[in-house]
Formats: C-alpha cells, structure tokens, sequence
C-alpha cells in the first residue's frame, strides 16, 4: 500500500488524464475553458500535494502561481474573450472525435512506452506519473492539431502547458523558483498577446476560424 | 557590470521607448540604445578575451568564447538593424503603413527583442534559457503582426503558435534535463540546470534520459532554427513583418536558437557516448538545405526568397555542428557570423528594394541598380556573398564545411552541393533579374541609409580573405568547447 | 645550305613553273585525243599565258588590294610547294624547311586566299564559288594529310623528300596500305585541281562551277597569274603523287649530277603517263551532281584513314 | 629546389595588386572616360608587358614559393610561381597588354556600367586570372577562381539592359558555380586523408587508381565547364558575345587557357598523369569539341557568337594535345609527353593571341557599324582598311596557316600523334591516330569558318547602306590590335626559341625536357631532324620574296596598266549587295553534311506568300537532351516540395508532432 499523498498524486494525474480526454472530445468551447480550469486545479492540488510531502517551500509557492494563474486568471480571461468575440461553438473538427479518442489512445500508450525508462531512475516517489505527463502533453498537442477555432488552439496550447508543469512536478519536485515565475511569467504574457490577436484576428477576418488564415503558402 | 550594461541598456530602453515612443526623436533613441549595447558587448568581449570566461551573479551567468562572440555579433547587428530601421520606419510611415502608436510598439519591441536575446545568450541557466527564448518569441510576434494587415496577422499567429508549441517540447527536454541533472547534484537551488555545471558531470548524465530530452530540445528550439520540417512559420514570419524585424529574425534569432541547441547537443554527446545527437543535427540541416533549396525555386515574394535561403543557412550551420570536431565547428561558427551579417544586409536592401517598388513581389521590382546603384549593387553583392561566391567569408565557411562532410560523412557533399547549386540558380536569377535590367521603379522619399550594408559586406568580405588571429583564435577556442 | 643546293633548289623551282602548263596542254591533249578531237596542242597554254599577260587589267571598282595581292600570293605559294615537293632531286635544302604536313597547309594557304580573293567583289558567283572551294578544300585536306600520314610512318618521317628517298632506296615491298592511300589521293587530286568528276575546268555553267566561279572577275595577268598557278598546283600534285608512289629515279642530293640524268627523262615519263591517266578517268567519267562532291570527298577521307588502319593493323 | 629570395613572385604579386589598384583608382572617377581609359586602361597595359618581361624572367629560375599571412587560419594563402605558372602569366600579361591598350580607345560612355565601375571589374578580372595562376592551395585557388568568374560575369552583364545578356550572364555564373563545385569536390578528393589543402600536400597525397580517377573527372568536369569542353560548353556562345569585345577577347583568349591551366595543375602537376585512359577521355572529349565547335561555328550568323564556337573548337583542339599528354605520360613516354604538352601549351599560347585580335576586330565593328550579324555587314575593307588588314592575321592565325602561329602548334601536336603508334598497347595505338583525322578535320574546317568570317565581314559589298559611314579604329586600338597581329606572326616565326622556354614547364612536370630541339636558330626539328622539321622563317621569307619577285617580275617584263570596271552582272542588270551570299548560304553545306548535330527550325516560305519569308534557326541539341530535361526537372520537384508549405497551421502542427513522434521512436 503506497502512503498516501502518492496515492492523491496518482489520483491527480488520473484525473489530469481523463479531463485530456474530455477537453479532446468537447465541441462547446466555454466547456473546453471550464475543462482547462478543473485540470488546472487539479494541477495546483498535486503540486500542493507533493509540496506538502517534500516541505519544498518553493512548491507551495508554485502551487499558488498555478492556481491564480490557471484556474482563475486565464479562463477568466478566457471566458470574457470567447463572450466578447462570440466564439461559443467549435466548428467541424478536422478529424471526427472518436477518431481523435482513438489516436488518443494511442498516444497515451506511447507515452507509457517512452517514459517507461525515465521513471525507473526516478528517485521520487511520483516517478509514475512522468508518463501520464507526457500523455497529457500529447493528448494537448493533438487537440491543437485536429482543431479548427483560434481559441481552441489556444486552450489546447496552454493545456500543454498543463501537462509541462505536472511533468516537472511529478519528476523533479518542481524547477528552481527563477525558472517557474519566468515560466508564469510568459504564460501569461502569452496568453495577454493571444488576446489581443483574437481580436485582431476577428477584425481581418470575421471570425476565429483558422481556415481563412491559410493564404500564405507556396502555390 | 559590462554584463550588466549590456542587460540593461536594452530594457532600459525598452522601458523608455514604451513610454516615450510617440515623439519624433524616437528611431534616435533606439539606435542610440543599440549602440550603448553594442559598446557594452564591445567591453564584454574584450573583457573575456583578456581575463578568460566568467561566471557571474551566483553563477546566472556565464560568458565564454562561445557566447560572448554571439553577443557581440548581435550587438553589432543590432545596433546596424537600428541603423537602417530609422530611415526605413520613416518612409513606412511616410507611406502610411504604420502610425506613432505603432512606431511606439515597435521600438519598444525592438529593444524587448534585443534584450531577451542576450539574456538568452548569457544565461546559465537552462531554465532562463528557456524564458528567454520565449519572451523572444513574444516580443517578435508583436513585430511581425505590426502592420495589422490580414497576412501579417496571419503569420503572427502561425509564428506564435508554431514556436509556442515548439518551444513547449523545449520545455519539456528541459525538465528531462533537469530530473536527469538534479539526481547528481540535487535540487536544491537552480545548480542542476546550471549549464556549467551540467557540462562537469555531462559524462555521468543518464545516457536514455538525455536522449530523450535531446529529441524534444532539438525539436522545440529546431523550431526556432528552422530547420525542416519545423520551419514552416519562418517564410511567413519573415515576408510579412518589416523587414528591420526579418533581418534581426534571420540574422539574430535563428543564430540563438542554434545556440540552444548546440549547448544541448554538448550535454547530450559528452553523456550518450555516440554520435546520436550529431547525427540527428546533421539529418536535420541535409534536409533543411534540400527542401529549401528546391521551394527557392516557387518563390515569388523578395523576402520569402530570402527566408528560405536563411533555412538553407541554417541547415548548413546545423549539418556542420552536427559533424562535430574543430574545424566542422570552427566553420559553423564562422557561418553563422557570415551569414548572419550577410543576410541582414541583404535584408536592409531588400527592405528599400520593396520600398522602391512599393511591393515586395519579385516580379514588379525591376533594374534596381540603375534607380539606386547602391541599393542595387548592395542587393548584388550581398547576393552573391549569400551564395557562398568567394571571395566572401560565406565562401570560406562553406569551404571548411564541404571539406570537413567530404572527409568525414562523403555521402552527403553530393546532397549539400545539390542544395547549394540549386539555391545559387534560384536565387540568382531572381536576384539578376531584379538588379539589372529597366527600371520601373520610384525613387524613395528619404535618403537610405546604407552604411550597414556595405560595413556588413566589408566584414564579410575580411572574413573572407583575412580572419584576424584574435577572432580565429577565439573561434577556436569555442570550437573545442562544442567538441 | 650551299650553293649547289641553292642553284639546283632554284633549278627546280624553275623547271617545275616552266613545266607546269606543258603538263596541262598534255593533259588538254590526251583528252581531245581521247574524245576523237585534234586538240589545241600542246602549247596552248603558253599562248594563253601570254595573251593574258597582254591585256589590260580590268579590275571591279569596289576591289580591294587583296583582291590584286592574291594572284601573286597564289603564284607564289604553289611555287613553293613546288620546292618543296622533290620532283627532280631529293635532299634539297628547302625540303627541310617544310615537310609534308606544312605542304598541305601552302596549299590551305592558298585556297583560302583564293577564296578570299573570290568574295571580295561581292558578286553571287564569287562567293558562291569560295564557299564550294571550302567545301571541297575542308573535305579534301584532311584526306591529303592522312595519305601523308599512312606513308610518314612507313617511312618514319614527315618530311617529302625523306619519304621519297625511303621507298624509292628501299627493296620492293608490298604495301597495302599504299593502295587505299594511293585511291585517295587520287580522288583528292581531282578534287583539289578542279578536274572531272567534282568540277569541270571547261565549264562556266553557274550551277556547277566551283573553281571558275572564284577566278570570275579577275582578267589580264592576275588571270595569268592564276591560271598558272593552277597549272603548276596540278604539277605539284602529279609530283606529290610520284614521289609518295612512283618515287624510283629521282636524284639523291644536289651533288649527284648522275642522277639527274636519270631522275629528268624517269620524271618527264611520269608525268606522260599521269597526264595520260588523268585525260583517261577524265573522260571515263562524267561530272558529279555540285552535293554529291562531298560524298566523293568524304569517301577519299575514309580510304586515307582506312589506309592508315589497314597500315597500324598490319604493321605495312 | 628553393632557392634564393623569391624577387619575381613578388613582383608578379605586386603586379596582381597593382592591377587591384588601378581598378580602385577607377572608381576615384567613374564617370570621367578621360581618366579611366586614357589614363587607367593603358596603364594597366604597360602592366601587362611588364609581367610578360617578369613571366620570362621567372622561367629560368626555379620555383618560388611565398606565404601570404591572409586566408583561414589554418590555410595561410600560397603563392608560387613555376614554370607552368609562369608560362601562363606570359600568355596573361602579352594578351592583356593588347587588349588593355584597345580598351583604352574602347570604352566610353553611355554604355551600360560606368566606365570606372567596368575599368574595376576589368582589372579586377584580370588580377584574379593571375592569382589563379599563383595559387598554390586550394582555398587560394577557389577564391582567386570564382573571382574570376564573378567579375566577368559583372563585365558580361555590362549592358544589363537587353534581356538576352541577362540571360547569358546568369547561364554563365551557374555554369561557372557548378564547374567551381566539381574543383571544389576534386581538391577534397586529392587531399585524400591528409587534411592539407596546400598544393605541396596534394602532390603528395597517395591516392588509389579509383580515387584518383574520381579526382581526375571531376577535374575535367570542373575546368571543362570553365573551358567550355563540350557537353558543358553551352554557356559559352551566349556569354561570350554578350561581352564587350575587349571583355570577350579576355575571356575567350586567356579565361580558357587559364582553365587549361587549372587542369594541367591538376592532372600532371598534382595527380602526376597516373592512368592512360584519363588521357584517352581528354582526347575524346577534345575531338568531339573541336568538331562540334567548329561545326555550329560554321553556320553561325553572328559574328561574335561564330568567334565564340570557334573558340570552343580550339579548346577541343587544346584538349586533344591534353589528352595526348597524359597517354603518352601514362605509358612512360616523357619525352612525347613532353611534345605533346609543348604542343598544348603553344596552342593555348596562340589561341590567345589570334582569338583576341578577333574579338577585338569584331569590336572595332561594332563600334563602327553597330552591327553583329553577318546579314548586315559586309565591304568594310574600304572603310576599315587597318582592322582588316589586322585581323585577316588573325584569321590566318586562327585557321592554321602556315606561318602563322596557328600552324606551329597544329604541326606539333600532328607530330605527337605520329608516334601514337609507338605506344605499348594494342588498342590504343591504333586508335589514337584516327584523333589525327579528327583533328586535321576540324582544322580544315575552321579555314572554312575563317573564310566566311572575314569574307562576309570585311569583303565584298556593304549589304547596307549606312556602312559607308563606318569609321576605322582609333590609334590606341590600332595599337592594341597590332601588338596582338604582331604576336600572331612573332609566334609563328619563333617556336624553336618557345619550344625551349616550354622545356621548362616538361622538365618540371613530366621529368623530361624536349631535349636538343635543332641546331639552328631557325629550324624547328623536335625528337630528330631526319623525323619532321620546319622552318617558319625560311617558310615566311621565301614565300615573300616569292611574292616579291614575281612582282617584279611582271611589272619589269609587262605593263601595269589597270582599268576599273563595274563587276560583271552575270549580264543582267547592275548587281546589289542583297545579292551577294549570306552567311546563312554560307553555312548552308556544313548545315547539310552535319545535319543530324543540329537541331534545325526551318521556315520555309509557300508559293503563294505576299511576302516570302525564309529563315532557319540552328540550337544546340545537347540544350534539349541535358539541360531543359535538368531544368524541368528542377522545376518539378520544386512544385513538389511546395507541397509541404502549403498554409494550414494544422498540418504544419502535424509535421512537428511526426517529427517528434519519429525521432522518439528513433531514440527508443
């Protein structure tokens, strides 16, 4: 029987796993934004967690940037874009969901096969979850891949983000404080500047589709 | 403290050009900026090149051979892209195409741009490295979205979520480095991502980890280099932005994010014991100079030419880094000197070319040297010297490269001297055809200012014929730092 | 170089310019006989000669002075193919100043002046008959030059009269090479000296005339002139055809007077029975369609070299 | 053997810099013509005989060698001057002083490039073709190499305005740069292991059969671009008559022989003529230029392009005695070896000459008449009299006549292949002499191409009305044009005294001198006088005294009465010019006989046409079999590869993702 805080650990990354899989078959968009809210609490839970187990001061620190920064602070942002620009519903995906699950899956078992290695050196007591990570990122770049909307892509972007930070949780106890707050730092310019865009981008264009930015190519 | 002024004048004037970039003087103020840095960097480099490297403010930073010449490099070129970006901005602006309030952005952008690069290349730490780069790419992606057209907005947003993602794989090589580092040296404080200290134990390095965090560092900041099939944000990036930004990208960034990956490759080599990493790079650039050399031939947009010919570049450099050993790394190095002053001039030409002609398609731009004989033959040569014509220093590094592959990895120079013959037809008969020939072309409003260009073309041109024994030396030096 | 061989040089030179029109009123003769005529004589040309040399000159208005200059350079140069050839003697000093390969470039010399010469009016026949020369001269030249070839390295030496002397000192030996070489520079012969079947010395007909049509404009003496020299080039080449061929009693050296008794009548006899030949295939054939000149031509070209290849295989 | 203070190199260095120099001075004014051409062109002539007396200086001196402290840090740039380099340094400075000195009176304003911007790339042209020459590493070479091709290809597009120049002027840089690449692989080839790149080392360097075969075709692929050895030739008959003449003649005249240098650097000096067959496919490929050059040259139109074809036809003929050379080498011959080389290096030597004096004739016609075609020159004799009178020289020169230049180095190399038989190898003595009937043809052809040239230019009537305006050269271009005239007859009459200067360059690269070449001044006997010799000066005297004394003759015996009269007009009406033959009916045999080597356009006008219209058009077939199939093929895997760009963020998220995925797979 594993103590428990691994076993809350292990708990967290299932969740993070499943709410990877959620998101990729969500069409409605303000859904996919509370998706991304709920692994970030998730996030910030597991990261209190393993502060909690490890007393790394730092880690409580980064727990609160997480939770501020991702929970709160984006969707929020998020939320009123989506409101201000009326981009509700994801159009056709460009590969249908169960497809998408399917791929999905494999992903993830190809995640498992990679970090299969890396976490048998692993010292700590969360080596297992590198693996679920690096689904999680997966999984994120995927939806990046198949989906249509800006905003979408955006949502999926900062879920790999997600799945980035559960990484250096789960396998190292966190990154040095300087590199997490800059790491938070550029999130959120980021994602600043991605708000911006949109609306750039609904003045060019007329919505948030990504199929009419596909001028620039070789012909 | 060089260090210091040299972090600090570009913030600085980051901050100050934010805050007072709507007044007239402002273009002043950039180059005055980029100038303080570039006599920093100056004082920097003398100063390593006196005392040997440094290391500074609890280890954050580090400045050896290696970096400290691509300081100075991105100093110069930048203070030589502020050069040519004053008179350039104001004809835009007498053309309409950007306002104050943008001038605004754009200076302080400039001035972020610059700063995050040399934090970039000073940096320690694996992890700011990182932060670095990807305040890089935000500050650029306001750059190139500067003119709001639908195009630009467009490359923007693909350059941001290109790169975004990219460097999201960057990130996550980074923490494998980090989780295989902190198991030696533990991690407390930052001193497992510390790249001096990763390159003492770089040889205890679990070999499996480092090879998998070397896939996603090689294929996040890849992203940033270019290299193919990775590169497809930078033709875009680089047509649509201005083209003081399209100099700087080619020029500059793609010269860091090369530099990101060569450290890696150097933590992932001393630790693999193969040539795995070496052999990944070289991949990468054979492929990188092919598909670029062959999509040269459909371009119709002056600086997507020049674009692909940058991941044609890079793709050498990054082949040669990948040969490894001192005289592959030497000429690399020397390349990306070369090409990076290279290319920015032929962007500052470029850049008034599409002014003259007011379009940047290759078709309507016609007999350049008979309208502006400077811009023209600026365009010329910088051409030439870009297609490794002897006897510039593009010559001299390609040389080194070609004969290091024949060496070494015989099998590739066919495919490197396809690529390059192909580029040199593409290229060239576009670049002919443009230069000579009528003119339809209008005069510019304000004079250019053509100085970079040609104080470019003349180093290049040295470099070519004469590389003086201190610069070798210190080539050298930072060629057997790679190994 | 001493004075004998200066004089019998000279000598040479003389007697072969002096002879040359003999020759052709032979060749006119045998064929007017042949062809059941009575002929002209044997003197003819001389008359001719001399009538020329009486008239006035009547130039183009637009002729150049190389149109004057040619007839002389033309004259001149087959004069001294003339020395070089070894047509009394062998062992003369000129003969080491040119050897076999230079001959054939006096008489490119020659043509191409010639030919010069004919475009400088700018009328159509002129150049319509320089351009023809060139054919015929770019054809058969390089045929000339291997039937030099394929007997330079029998004898091993490029020089005429060296070559002369070898066959001739030599005991009788068969040569097949010889045989090829000897059709082919019979073709070139015709071909080179304007006779039938390439081109007809008696025509003027404008659609076949390749030599006349050169000489066109010129009258008076540079028409003499020309003439001669046309005579003399047919001399030179009955003597390139006996020394590479025919080479038995020709003097040895200046300094044998003996052998001149011998090599005058051998060399006049010779030339009879050439000249007779010639009036022969003359009259046996008939004249070749102007573009069917290459193909004799080109056919001349690949004897000299198959000569020279039936030479190499057989090693005679 | 180094010996002593290397005085001559040095001096040809400062003279290779001083050249640099004038360029520079150019462009002090680059708009003045008084200043550059009259005060800068002809100082770069005397420069040029001051490097001819220099060149004749060094090559009885041994090798010298100099280090400059310039280059990469590894390769410092060697200099040395031997006597290869320094018979080729002769032929740079004696040709470029004739043509620098017509440039002077050539160039003026209003044409294209500033005269001070062209006087810089002229000079710099000529500096780089002299460092090639010096250059004794191969990154020294390759930049001193592809300098040259960049500065003429600046001369080239001097008139960058026509389309058809911009066209030949990019044809010929990419031909350049991939001839420049094959060097390139060729000298990574010869390093062979050994990581030295000066030529010291490469001679060296122990290479296998293979390898060093390798080396030698890319050698030949590399300097046959640059010489325009057929099938690589294609850029030359466009690039050449781009030119300004005096551009022209300083490419065709000493830009190829300075290819042929880089190959008998090469080949004899570096790869030291390992394997007969190297020789045999110079020899085949030499043939198969020289009659392919001399066939297109044939039934050109334009004057300069016809030069240029001729041109090619001589490199053939260069690359013949090449390859015989390097068979008689192969099969340890040297002292036919040794002929044989003299033989190329002569004919390099004349070509040089004569081919300048044409383009710089051609030049002088152009700027008479404005005219290249031959459709619309004609007569010029009358007004032109000293450029006829020159270049007819050349013409002799060009087609080989004795006793001209032309002649000496056709005779030599008709005398090597006279011992081809001698060779130990069953085959290839037999085979060998057949190039001799190759070589005699293409010989004989080119009088053919002279004749046409000089007749349809220079004689005959003016097929144009305004070509009676034309003008006769200026006396510095006079000048120019008779001290090339001159060097034709000079090296015509000379060849015992050149043949010993070429023993040098023998001694030094085959260990075999042209042993006692006569006992006369004036004889030419190689190998043995009973074998072959020839006197170009009795040759020249006696003709002219013949000449001479048949003047006088029959101005002493006869009258010299003259009338003028108008031409006879075939008793029609008068004649006119249009009716005089074409260039086109000129070449109309050679365009029969060769037939299948052309690829004709024919328009052929019907019976019933208001307006008949004839015209034929003669191509390159080797542009339809090699180049547009390369250049279509280009094209097509461009459109290809353009699929990969295609503009959807989607896919390009896909191609990262792949990548990661592959390279992961990769690593595990």
């Amino acid at each position: 029987m594993a103590p428990l805080p691994l076993q809350i650990i292990n708990l967290c990354a299932a969740l993070m796993l499943l709410l990877s899989f959620a998101m990729l078959s969500q069409r409605r968009v303000l859904t996919l934004v509370d998706l991304f809210a709920l692994q970030g609490l998730v996030l910030s839970i597991s990261i209190g967690v393993v502060a909690w187990n490890t007393g790394q001061p730092h880690l409580y620190y980064s727990a609160g940037l997480t939770f501020v920064l991702k929970v709160v602070a984006l969707p929020l942002i998020l939320h009123r874009l989506i409101r201000r620009l009326d981009a509700r519903w994801e159009s056709e995906t460009l590969l249908n969901i169960p497809t998408t699950l399917m791929a999905g899956l494999l992903l993830v078992m190809f995640s498992f096969a990679l970090a299969q290695p890396i976490s048998e050196l692993a010292t700590t007591l969360t080596r297992g979850t590198l693996g679920i990570a690096l689904a999680v990122v997966m999984l994120a770049f995927l939806m990046m891949i198949t989906r249509r909307k800006a905003v979408t892509q955006v949502v999926g972007f900062l879920a790999m983000e997600n799945g980035l930070f559960f990484a250096a949780t789960s396998a190292t106890y966190g990154m040095p404080m300087v590199v997490e707050l800059g790491v938070a730092l550029d999130v959120l310019v980021g994602t600043v500047i991605l708000g911006i865009f949109f609306f750039h981008i609904r003045e060019q264009f007329d919505s948030l589709d990504l199929s009419h930015m596909e001028s620039l190519k070789e012909d | 403290m060089a260090l210091l002024i040299l972090l600090g004048m570009p913030l600085a004037g980051a901050l100050l050009l934010g805050l007072l970039g709507e007044r007239r003087w402002a273009p002043e103020l950039n180059v005055l900026a980029s100038a303080g840095t570039f006599a920093a960097s100056g004082w920097l480099t003398w100063r390593v090149i006196s005392d040997g490297p440094m290391l500074v403010w609890n280890q954050q930073f580090f400045m050896d051979p290696f970096n400290v010449f691509l300081v100075a490099l991105t100093a110069l070129v930048g203070f030589t892209t502020a050069l040519f970006s004053r008179p350039y901005m104001r004809i835009e602006e007498h053309h309409g195409r950007v306002n104050r309030r943008r001038l605004r952005l754009y200076h302080s952008m400039y001035q972020l741009f610059m700063f995050s690069m040399l934090l970039a290349l000073t940096t320690n730490n694996m992890g700011i490295l990182w932060v670095a780069m990807e305040g890089a790419t935000l500050a650029t992606v306001l750059l190139v979205s500067l003119y709001r057209t639908p195009a630009s907005i467009e490359a923007a947003w693909k350059y941001f979520i290109l790169c975004g993602v990219g460097i999201s794989q960057a990130l996550f090589g980074t923490i494998l480095l980090y989780f295989a580092a902190s198991k030696l040296l533990g991690s407390e404080g930052s001193s497992a991502l510390l790249w001096t200290h990763l390159d003492q134990i770089r040889g205890q390095l679990d070999p499996t980890v480092l090879s998998i965090a070397f896939v996603f560092l090689l294929v996040g900041y890849g992203t940033k280099v270019g290299l193919a099939p990775l590169h497809n944000w930078l033709p875009d990036a680089h047509a649509e932005g201005p083209t003081p930004v399209s100099a700087m990208l080619s020029g500059l960034l793609l010269n860091v994010a090369l530099y990101a990956v060569v450290r890696c490759k150097v933590l992932v080599e001393g630790s693999v014991h193969s040539s795995l990493a070496g052999n990944l790079m070289m991949g990468f650039g054979l492929l990188s100079v092919l598909l670029a050399a062959f999509l040269l031939w459909r371009q119709k947009d002056i600086k997507r030419l020049f674009a692909y010919s940058s991941i044609e570049h890079m793709g050498i450099a990054t082949f040669a880094f990948g040969m490894g050993g001192p005289v592959a790394n030497f000429a690399a190095l020397l390349h990306m000197t070369v090409h990076s002053l290279t290319k920015s001039s032929i962007f500052f030409t470029v850049g008034h070319a599409a002014q003259n002609a007011g379009t940047q398609t290759m078709d309507k731009i016609r007999g350049l040297v008979t309208i502006s004989p400077t811009v023209g033959w600026g365009l010329m040569l910088g051409t030439l010297a870009i297609l490794g014509m002897p006897p510039f220093g593009v010559f001299a590094s390609e040389f080194l490269i070609l004969i290091t592959a024949m060496h070494e990895h015989p099998w590739t120079t066919p495919i490197l001297l396809l690529g390059l013959g192909v580029a040199f037809g593409a290229i060239f008969s576009r670049v002919q055809a443009m230069v000579f020939g009528e003119t339809n072309l209008q005069r510019l409003p304000h004079p250019p200012v053509l100085l970079p260009v040609f104080a470019h073309l003349a180093l290049v041109l040295m470099l070519g014929l004469y590389i003086p024994p201190h610069l070798a030396a210190w080539y050298r030096e930072a060629a057997r730092l790679i190994g | 170089m001493n004075i004998t061989g200066v004089t019998a040089q000279c000598t040479e030179i003389a007697m072969s310019v002096a002879a040359a029109p003999l020759l052709l009123g032979w060749v006119n003769q045998c064929r007017a006989w042949l062809q059941n005529r009575r002929g002209p004589g044997l003197l003819q040309p001389y008359r001719q000669l001399r009538k020329l040399f009486h008239k006035d000159a009547v130039l183009a208005a637009n002729a150049s002075p190389l149109f004057r200059l040619v007839p002389y350079v033309e004259f001149a140069s087959m004069g001294l193919a003339a020395a070089i050839i070894p047509s009394l003697w062998t062992g003369l000093p000129f003969g080491a100043a040119a050897d076999t390969i230079a001959l054939v470039g006096l008489f490119a010399t020659a043509r191409l002046f010639l030919a010069l010469a004919a475009m400088d009016i700018g009328t159509a026949f002129g150049s319509l008959g320089a351009r023809r020369e060139m054919l015929v001269g770019f054809l058969a030249e390089p045929a000339l030059l291997m039937v030099f070839f394929t007997t330079s390295l029998i004898a091993n030496s490029t020089s005429l009269p060296t070559i002369a002397d070898s066959f001739a000192r030599h005991p009788l030996a068969l040569y097949p090479s010889l045989a090829f070489a000897g059709v082919a520079f019979l073709m070139v012969l015709l071909a080179e000296n304007a006779r039938i079947p390439v081109d007809n010395p008696a025509t003027h007909l404008e659609l076949t005339m390749i030599h006349e049509a050169m000489v066109l404009e010129y009258s008076a003496r540079h028409l003499a002139l020309i003439e001669w020299s046309a005579a003399l080039k047919l001399f030179n080449y009955a003597c390139i055809g006996l020394a590479l061929f025919l080479p038995w009693g020709l003097a040895q050296g200046p300094a044998d007077p003996g052998g001149l008794l011998i090599a005058l009548p051998a060399t006049a006899f010779k030339l009879l029975l050439v000249g007779a030949g010639l009036a022969l295939i003359e009259t046996l054939n008939a004249k070749m369609r102007l573009f069917r000149a290459p193909e004799f031509l080109a056919t001349a070209f690949l004897l000299a070299v198959l000569g020279l290849l039936v030479h190499l295989l057989l090693g005679s | 053997m180094m010996t002593g203070y290397p005085t001559e190199l040095i001096a040809v260095t400062a003279l290779g810099c001083g050249w640099l120099l004038i360029g520079l001075l150019a462009l002090a004014r680059p708009h003045s013509v008084s200043w550059v051409a009259r005060g800068l062109f002809p100082l770069g002539a005397l420069a040029g005989i001051v490097l001819t007396g220099l060149a004749l200086a060094a090559l009885h001196h041994s090798a010298q060698t100099l280090v400059l402290p310039l280059g990469l840090p590894q390769l410092p740039l060697h200099l040395r001057l031997d006597a290869l380099s320094a018979v080729f340094l002769l032929l740079i400075g004696a040709t470029s002083a004739g043509i620098s000195m017509f440039a002077a009176g050539y160039f003026r304003t209003g044409e294209g490039t500033a005269p001070g911007l062209l006087a810089l790339q002229y000079h710099l042209f000529l500096a780089s073709m002299l460092f090639v020459v010096l250059a004794d590493d191969a990154f020294s070479f390759m930049i001193a190499w592809e300098s040259m091709a960049l500065s003429s290809y600046f001369l080239v597009t001097s008139q960058h305005r026509i389309a058809e120049i911009r066209r030949a002027g990019f044809l010929y840089l990419l031909m350049a740069h991939l001839g420049a690449v094959g060097i390139l692989l060729c000298f990574g080839v010869l390093q062979g292991g050994s990581w030295q790149f000066s030529f010291a080392a490469l001679r060296a360097a122990h290479l296998t059969p293979l390898w060093a075969s390798i080396a030698f075709f890319l050698a030949l692929l590399g300097f046959g671009t640059k010489a325009g050895l057929v099938p690589l030739h294609v850029w030359l008959p466009e690039a050449h008559p781009a030119a300004p003449s005096p551009v022209s003649a300083l490419m065709s005249g000493v830009m190829l022989e300075i290819a042929v240098y880089g190959l008998l650097r090469v080949s004899l000096d570096l790869l030291h003529a390992q394997v007969w067959w190297w020789g045999l496919a110079a020899l085949g490929l030499g043939l198969l230029t020289a009659l392919y050059g001399v066939m297109f040259a044939a039934v050109q139109t334009d004057m300069k392009r016809l030069l240029a074809y001729s041109s090619i036809e001589n490199i053939g003929i260069i690359f013949l005695g090449f390859g015989l050379t390097v068979v008689f080498q192969a099969f340890r011959m040297p002292v036919l070896a040794a002929l044989a080389l003299a033989a190329t290096l002569y004919h390099c030597l004349n070509h040089a000459f004569a081919k300048s004096l044409l383009f710089l004739g051609t030049g002088s016609v152009l700027h008479a008449t404005g005219e290249r075609n031959f459709g619309r020159l004609g007569g010029l004799i009358h007004r032109m009299p000293w450029v006829a009178w020159l270049v007819l020289a050349g013409t002799l020169a060009i087609a080989g006549l004795p006793p001209l230049n032309g002649f000496v180095s056709e005779w030599l190399l008709l005398q090597s292949f006279l011992f081809t038989p001698t060779i130990p190898h069953d085959f290839i003595n037999m085979l060998l002499p057949l190039g001799a009937a190759g070589l005699v043809l293409a010989a004989a052809l080119s009088g053919y191409v002279m004749v046409k040239f000089y007749g349809i230019v220079f004689l005959g009537q003016p097929r144009e009305a305004r070509l009676a305006q034309a003008r006769d050269c200026g006396r510095l271009e006079r000048l120019g044009l008779l001290w090339l005239a001159a060097g034709c007859v000079f090296l015509g009459l000379i060849p015992v005294q050149m043949l010993a200067l070429f023993s040098r360059v023998t001694e030094e690269l085959l260990g075999a001198s042209l042993g006692t070449l006569s006992q006369h001044w004036w004889l030419l006997a190689p190998l043995s006088a009973q074998r072959a010799s020839y006197s170009p000066v009795a040759f020249m005297f006696s003709i002219v005294a013949f000449v001479a004394l048949t003047l006088l003759t029959v101005r002493l015996l006869y009258h010299g009465r003259v009338r003028r009269a108008a031409p006879w007009g075939c008793g029609g009406s008068s004649l006119t010019p249009r009716m005089q033959d074409t260039s086109e009916g000129f070449g109309q045999p050679i365009r029969q006989i060769f037939e299948p080597f052309f690829r004709l356009q024919r328009e052929l006008p019907t019976p019933l046409e208001r307006a008949p219209h004839y015209r034929v058009q003669v191509e390159d077939r080797f542009w339809f079999w090699l180049y547009a199939p390369a250049a279509a093929l280009v094209q097509r895997i461009a459109r290809l590869a353009s699929v990969v760009q295609q503009g959807r963020i989607s896919v390009y998220l896909l191609y990262s993702f792949l990548t990661l995925m592959a390279l992961l797979v990769l690593v595990l």
